[in-house]
């Protein structure tokens, strides 16, 4: 089980290290949803079933279709982002090296064997129902207003669109187009 | 008659007042029979004042009268109020009687200056401070007047405002002399504390009886005094203004520069003699002064080109005779000096008015020559000034008041040899100068054609000061000629007697030493005239040869006084204002205001508005609390 | 099971969130950043989830549920200003948007 | 009563002008003319009435509370403002403050009749502003409640400002916003100064009151009435202007308009000087006397720094600013002076300052409406253009440099004879001032007016009402000069009642210049004769 352990965290590293360097934006949402699956083992080898399945479901099914949805949406194909040197890292890096070697040093004062006892579904769901009914209702309701805000963003962000397009359908018919559209109709597509 | 002492101040200040309040609607007439005639009547009142004080002294040889107090703060109440004495009938004759000839002399001397009332109305408020000085009771109204001289010196030497070195020379004159007031201000604090009172006669009286003599007080009081008279009467070492002084018209310089703002400082120390009696240290310190002004002022006459400098510095040289005899004890000497100087030395300066005048405004003395026969009435009248100066024996009046000043130096208790010595050398030097100026002047060939000739409003007051300049000598015969010295028994009323308790006093009184002073003179005749007529070439050879000539020049300069001045006092004012102009505490609250900016500039810096910044700085946040609380 | 101490949990979880920040300070690109933050999310429900597997409680799911229902908000407001930021600056570049310097 | 009016009458005509300023320009100077010229009749009726009491010597006897009685002002009203607070409504007036308000309303009066033409946009908001200063200037000088005392210290602020900042000239801006923060800081050291001496009296006595009679004599520990005394001094100081926070002075008067630098050098600067006299000694002698020798350093630091500065302008006005801050450190170590002859002498010097250096600004007013110019580099040679302004000109910058005849001098001799007799040094250094006086004012004249013209420059001379400011001004500083017992006598009633508050402490003299009179006076009548009046 241990060894499960150790592995499933190897492979955590390693995808989220690829994550974060991957030129390619899909190729680092992939890398991004293997890690998850990595952690959802571990969450299964740290004695907790029932959050490794919703990781599975609800983090790498719905969150990293979110994002790939987005990327799709925004066909970011067409710009590739510039190249960045590899020197960028080196600051963050450090900074992050530092923070990473502060919180080892502490953690590795003494260690505690873990309870070992597996914590089912059911002891979830009754602290879930229990003392955590409020903070349930509380999540309900920040999920319904990130929902409202995401939808009345994006709508914007849609109608904002049409109406730039319109305008400058108009700019073209009188035309007085503007120094990057002489008159000529541009097709439609990405702005 | 003595009540009507008040009107001779009071006439040239009214004048002054009808000058500044009708100065449009005068024409040249109406201002010059105002101007002249306030003084002309102002002499009046003074010879019936005085004529009936000398007739018929009133009690205790002085009479005071009190116009009104003044002011009444904590006990210290000063008058306007005005005390006759000998000593004051003596200068104020000589002021009202010189100035108003002065003022008759102006009305055709600067006819055609376009100036003409403003010159009047100076005049007139000159004139009112002057007398004011010399009639005040009290030091406060004599500080009023000394000052008051001061500033019309300023306007009359900066009369014609239009040449900037004219304004100038009266700035330099006006200030030099401020700094010989602050001594004098100096003084007046420490008497009215130590004494309590202003009032000249209280004061002198307090000061003999709670004063001992020699003490600190009394030496440090007569010392100041003696500062506030170096600056006002131009001697050593406040005496730089003087020759720059000569920017002013003629009639100035007779009036002011010769008769009677220079000799301020000479009354002020007669006035106060109990004080200097208190004093030895500041009598010595007083002849001292004299000694050195003397002999300074002498040889720089010697070597000057321009007629109206000379005068100036011998000027200088006389008030240094005076203040020699102050210095010396001899108070009384110093003021018939005083009279006969003031006499022959306007004579001088008038005469040297009109020469100028004649020959369009040519100062240079060595341009001139040959005005014997073209000015003829100048020529006598200067000639009699100019003996009257070198003290012409038996004849003039310079050479009785000068004899008396020279054997005081010996004679008197203070006297020694050495000044002595000095004061004869200086005779013998003025001998040169005077003499130099009528050679060269008169003599010789003319060098530029004389325009203007004066007529007689110019010329009767020359005859009547060189009348003047010979019988006022008569007035105080040295013992071996006769006992007639009507003046010394006047003086003697308010002044200290002359004691002639020297260790040469039988000498100095005697034949002796006047024969001494009648070869000098003669002798200095005889050789100015071979200098400066025979061998003039070979004189001028003389003075431009390489050792002669940066003597001379130093001589010319007034012996570095102005060199250095310029340097010490001047310089470092004008470098530090000029460094300073933007106040340098602006700086330290503009830098507060610096400071204040430089610090929103730096930390605005900091906001690049990027998120990833922002967030670095978040993180170096939690690596330093971590760090705290990890590594404690 | 048992031999699993929570410190290497919790190292893991450090390590994960260390490499979510890293990427979080260097990529430029608002997707890519969004993603670190979910890495960063997902390190710290881990560490929520070793605290509750240490004492055998529960509490460190239920914390986990809540962290998982804020990253799914957080993820939708995030790609909604993602479209809204490519549309209006005509690229995803983080460091475009600077118009708040100082 | 009539001290109320001193206020009301100025302060009714402050909006009644700014109405009247909308439909006529006349109707507003006018208006202006009637809101000062009132008061200062008003005020010179009292004084004439008043002479009488004046003149004998102050009757209350006693130092500290007790030696104020009632009685002994010239007149007063008090009526509760703020019960709870222990603040009330307390005007009253003495010698003191019968003369400067009647230097107030008289500069009130010149500033409006000198900006008759110089003035011509939002004229009626001008005279508001003009107006509302008088009033608070009114009501500083009478009010005798700290409180009142310090609303009024600020009320006379913004008006100030505000003509500084709309009516001035190039950086006035800078300069009313720089004048604003200077007085403002210090005035708020000031109020903490003042509340903080009301606790310590009501922590002691139980009674919370802002009424300076009772404040008197607070027995307080030394220190803490030396840091009380700082807090006053700093907002005199700042005021007066003493010597290192005079800076916002040069800035302020530059680019004032003429009327408002008349305001500003007339009486605005004396509140310094009155609010030292009447308050802060005598509320702390003790930390006074303390604090004596650094305030006669920065006193006569003071004079020479301003009088080399003033030389060292380009900008006639600017120089003429700086001499008020040479004047202003004769009035500081007068102050801390404190024996009879000082006090006199900056009572005295407080007027003729106000004349002298009122009317230099009106003059170099009036010469900057003529040639749109201040730089002394542009001119040269006025004296030809205009002899009469010339003329003017010599007789007030003579006045400045303390020319005996003058009240400038009877000042300034007063003052620096009392300071010798507290210390030499700081009167000599005081008389060394007069001399740096003579040079920047002979070089002010030179610069200006003599010389040769050359700028081509063509003017007309003083107008008719110009004139008449100037033959009024320089007809009061003569009378002053030669007369000033009126107002010596005036004041002395006050100076006694000050000398008698701080008599306990150490700050009395040991040796009054009288006694020593005395003892001269007898020695003098036993000798010479009284000569006969004319």
């Amino acid at each position: 089980m241990t060894i499960l352990f150790y592995i499933a965290a190897a492979v955590a590293v390693l995808a989220t290290l690829l994550v974060v360097t991957r030129r390619n934006l899909v190729h680092a949402l992939l890398y991004l949803v293997v890690s998850l699956f990595a952690v959802a083992v571990v969450f299964y080898t740290l004695g907790a079933p029932f959050v490794a399945a919703l990781e599975v479901i609800v983090y790498a099914g719905a969150i990293m279709m979110l994002f790939v949805f987005a990327v799709m949406l925004l066909n970011l194909q067409a710009a590739s982002p510039p190249r960045v040197p590899w020197t960028a890292w080196v600051g963050p890096a450090v900074l992050v090296g530092v923070l990473l070697a502060e919180v080892i040093y502490a953690l590795t004062i003494e260690t505690q064997p873990l309870a070992g006892a597996e914590v089912g579904a059911t002891a979830v769901s009754e602290a879930l129902y229990g003392p955590y009914v409020l903070a349930v209702e509380l999540a309900s309701m920040l999920l319904l207003a990130a929902l409202v805000a995401a939808t009345h963003v994006a709508a914007r962000a849609r109608e904002d669109q049409t109406a730039a397009s319109v305008e400058r359908g108009r700019a073209v018919l009188h035309g007085q187009g503007t120094a990057s559209e002489p008159g000529v109709i541009v097709e439609e597509g990405d702005a | 008659m003595l009540s009507l002492l008040w009107l001779i101040p009071a006439l040239p200040a009214a004048g002054f007042v009808l000058l500044v309040l009708l100065n449009r609607r005068l024409g040249r007439a109406g201002a010059a029979w105002i101007g002249a005639g306030s003084v002309g009547l102002s002499m009046l009142a003074a010879l019936l004042v005085c004529g009936s004080f000398i007739v018929s002294p009133p009690a205790g040889d002085a009479c005071r009268q009190v116009l009104w107090t003044w002011m009444d703060v904590a006990g210290f109440t000063p008058a306007i109020g005005f005390y006759l004495d000998a000593v004051s009938v003596v200068w104020v004759l000589v002021i009202t009687v010189v100035g108003f000839l002065i003022h008759l002399y102006s009305t055709e001397h600067m006819e055609h200056d376009e100036g003409f009332t403003r010159f009047f109305t100076y005049l007139n408020l000159f004139v009112f401070s002057m007398l004011v000085l010399v009639l005040a009771d009290n030091l406060l109204l004599l500080y009023l007047g000394w000052e008051g001289v001061g500033l019309c010196s300023y306007l009359l030497i900066a009369f014609w405002q239009k040449d900037p070195q004219n304004v100038y020379s009266g700035r330099k004159a006006f200030i030099v002399t401020r700094v010989g007031d602050t001594a004098l201000i100096a003084g007046l604090f420490l008497l009215l504390t130590q004494l309590g009172t202003l009032e000249i006669q209280p004061l002198l009286r307090a000061a003999e009886q709670t004063w001992a003599p020699d003490s600190t007080v009394a030496v440090v009081a007569a010392l100041l005094i003696l500062g506030g008279a170096v600056g006002k009467s131009a001697q050593v070492p406040l005496q730089t203004w003087l020759p720059d002084a000569m920017a002013g018209p003629s009639p100035v310089s007779a009036l002011i520069h010769a008769a009677t703002m220079v000799t301020a400082g000479v009354y002020l120390i007669a006035r106060t003699t109990p004080l200097f009696e208190l004093a030895g240290d500041a009598r010595l310190a007083v002849a001292l002064v004299g000694i050195v002004t003397l002999l300074i002022a002498g040889f720089s006459a010697l070597v000057q080109h321009d007629l109206k400098r000379a005068l100036a510095y011998s000027t200088i040289s006389q008030i240094g005779y005076m203040i020699l005899a102050l210095g010396v004890s001899g108070w009384e000497a110093g003021v018939f000096h005083f009279g006969t100087h003031a006499f022959f030395k306007a004579l001088l300066f008038l005469g040297a008015g009109v020469v100028i005048e004649a020959l369009a405004g040519e100062h240079d003395i060595f341009k001139m020559g040959g005005l014997a026969r073209k000015l003829p009435a100048v020529f006598v009248t200067f000639t009699v000034g100019a003996a009257a100066l070198a003290a012409l024996p038996f004849v003039t009046n310079g050479f009785y008041s000068k004899d008396l000043v020279i054997s005081t130096t010996l004679g008197t208790a203070d006297g020694n040899v050495w000044l002595y010595v000095g004061s004869i050398l200086g005779a013998f030097v003025t001998t040169l100068y005077s003499f130099r100026l009528v050679w060269v002047v008169f003599f010789g060939e003319a060098h530029t054609e004389v325009t203007r000739r004066p007529r007689w409003r110019q010329t009767m007051p020359l005859w009547v000061l060189a009348v003047f300049s010979i019988i006022t000598g008569f007035l105080w015969l040295p013992a071996w000629i006769g006992a007639f010295h009507p003046l010394e028994d006047f003086l003697d009323t308010a002044l200290p007697p002359i004691e002639w308790t020297g260790r040469y006093a039988h000498f100095a009184e005697s034949a002796g030493a006047a024969f001494v002073i009648i070869l000098i003179v003669y002798g200095g005749i005889f050789l100015s005239y071979l200098l400066w007529v025979p061998w003039r070439r070979g004189t001028h050879a003389f003075a431009a040869s390489p050792v002669v000539r940066p003597l001379a020049a130093f001589w010319l300069g007034g012996w570095g006084f102005d060199w250095l001045y310029e340097r010490v006092f001047v310089r470092p004012v004008k470098w530090f204002a000029h460094w300073a102009r933007h106040d340098l505490v602006d700086y330290v609250v503009d830098g507060i205001a610096w400071v204040n900016l430089a610090g929103w500039r730096t930390l605005s810096a900091g906001q690049t508005g990027r998120l990833r910044s922002y967030v670095a700085v978040a993180g170096f946040g939690v690596v330093l609390v971590l760090a705290v609380v990890v590594l404690r | 099971m048992a031999s699993v101490s929570l410190e290497h949990a919790l190292i893991l979880a450090a390590i994960l969130f260390a490499i979510g920040f890293a990427g979080l300070l260097t990529r430029r690109n608002l997707i890519v950043v969004l993603a670190c933050i979910e890495i960063m999310l997902n390190a710290a429900g881990l560490a929520f989830v070793a605290a509750g597997a240490r004492w055998g409680q529960a509490d460190g799911q239920v914390m986990f549920l809540f962290v998982l229902a804020m990253a799914g908000a957080e993820v939708a407001v995030g790609l909604a200003i993602a479209i809204r930021f490519r549309q209006s600056l005509k690229g995803l570049d983080v460091d475009d948007a600077d118009r708040m310097r100082g | 009563m009539i001290l109320l009016w001193y206020i009301l009458i100025p302060a009714v005509a402050a909006p009644l002008a700014w109405l009247a300023g909308r439909r006529s320009e006349v109707a507003a100077r006018w208006i202006a003319v009637a809101g000062t010229a009132a008061p200062l009749a008003l005020v010179a009726g009292q004084w004439i009435a008043a002479a009488g009491t004046l003149g004998e010597t102050f009757a209350a006897s006693g130092p500290g509370a007790a030696g104020l009685v009632a009685g002994s002002w010239i007149a007063d009203l008090k009526t509760a403002w703020i019960e709870s607070l222990g603040i009330s409504f307390f005007l009253a007036a003495d010698g003191l403050t019968l003369i400067m308000l009647l230097l107030t309303f008289a500069l009130g009066l010149l500033a409006v009749l000198c900006s008759w033409r110089g003035i011509t946009q939002r004229v009626g908001v001008f005279h508001l502003m003009v107006l509302w200063t008088v009033a608070g200037l009114a009501g500083v000088f009478l009010a005798l409640d700290l409180f009142l005392f310090y609303f009024f210290f600020e009320m006379m602020l913004i008006p100030m400002y505000f003509l500084i900042a709309v009516w001035g000239h190039e950086r006035r801006i800078y300069s009313a916003i720089k004048f604003f923060i200077f007085t403002q800081v210090s005035g708020l050291l000031m109020l903490v100064a003042i509340i903080a001496l009301v606790f310590i009296h009501g922590r002691e006595t139980g009674v919370y009151t802002f009424d300076f009679t009772q404040l008197l004599g607070t027995p307080m520990a030394a220190s803490t009435a030396f840091l009380l005394m700082l807090g006053f001094f700093a907002a005199f100081a700042v005021k007066l202007p003493a010597w290192p926070l005079h800076t916002w002075l040069p800035d302020a008067h530059t680019d004032a308009p003429t009327a408002g630098s008349v305001l500003l050098a007339g009486v605005l600067i004396k509140i310094g000087a009155y609010g030292m006299l009447r308050f802060m000694v005598p509320l702390f002698p003790g930390a006074v006397a303390e604090f004596r020798t650094w305030a006669l350093v920065l006193g006569v630091v003071g004079v020479i720094y301003g009088a080399v500065l003033a030389y060292a302008q380009s900008d006639m006005k600017r120089l003429v600013a700086y001499t008020s801050v040479s004047h202003m450190g004769f009035v500081l170590i007068g102050v801390f002076a404190w024996n009879e002859l000082a006090l006199q002498g900056v009572i005295l010097q407080l007027v003729c300052h106000a004349l002298s250096t009122g009317a230099l600004f009106i003059l170099v007013g009036g010469l900057q409406d003529r040639i749109h110019t201040r730089d002394l580099g542009k001119m040269g040679g006025l004296w030809q253009v205009a002899p009469r302004m010339g003329g003017t000109a010599m007789f007030f910058a003579m006045a400045s440099l303390g020319l005996p005849g003058l009240g400038n001098f009877v000042a300034e001799f007063l003052i620096l004879a009392g300071v010798w007799q507290v210390s030499e040094w700081a009167a000599v250094l005081g008389a060394v001032g007069l001399v740096f006086a003579t040079v920047y004012a002979l070089w002010m004249m030179q610069r200006a007016f003599q010389g040769e013209e050359t700028h081509g420059l063509r003017f007309a001379d003083l107008t008719k009402i110009e004139t008449g400011i100037f033959a009024s001004m320089i007809a009061a500083l003569v009378l002053l000069g030669f007369w000033p017992q009126p107002l010596i006598t005036t004041a002395r009633q006050t100076v006694d009642g000050l000398q008698r508050m701080t008599a306990q402490s150490a700050l009395a003299q040991p040796a009054d210049p009288g006694e020593a009179a005395a003892a001269a006076a007898e020695t003098e009548t036993a000798g010479g004769d009284e000569g006969g009046a004319p």
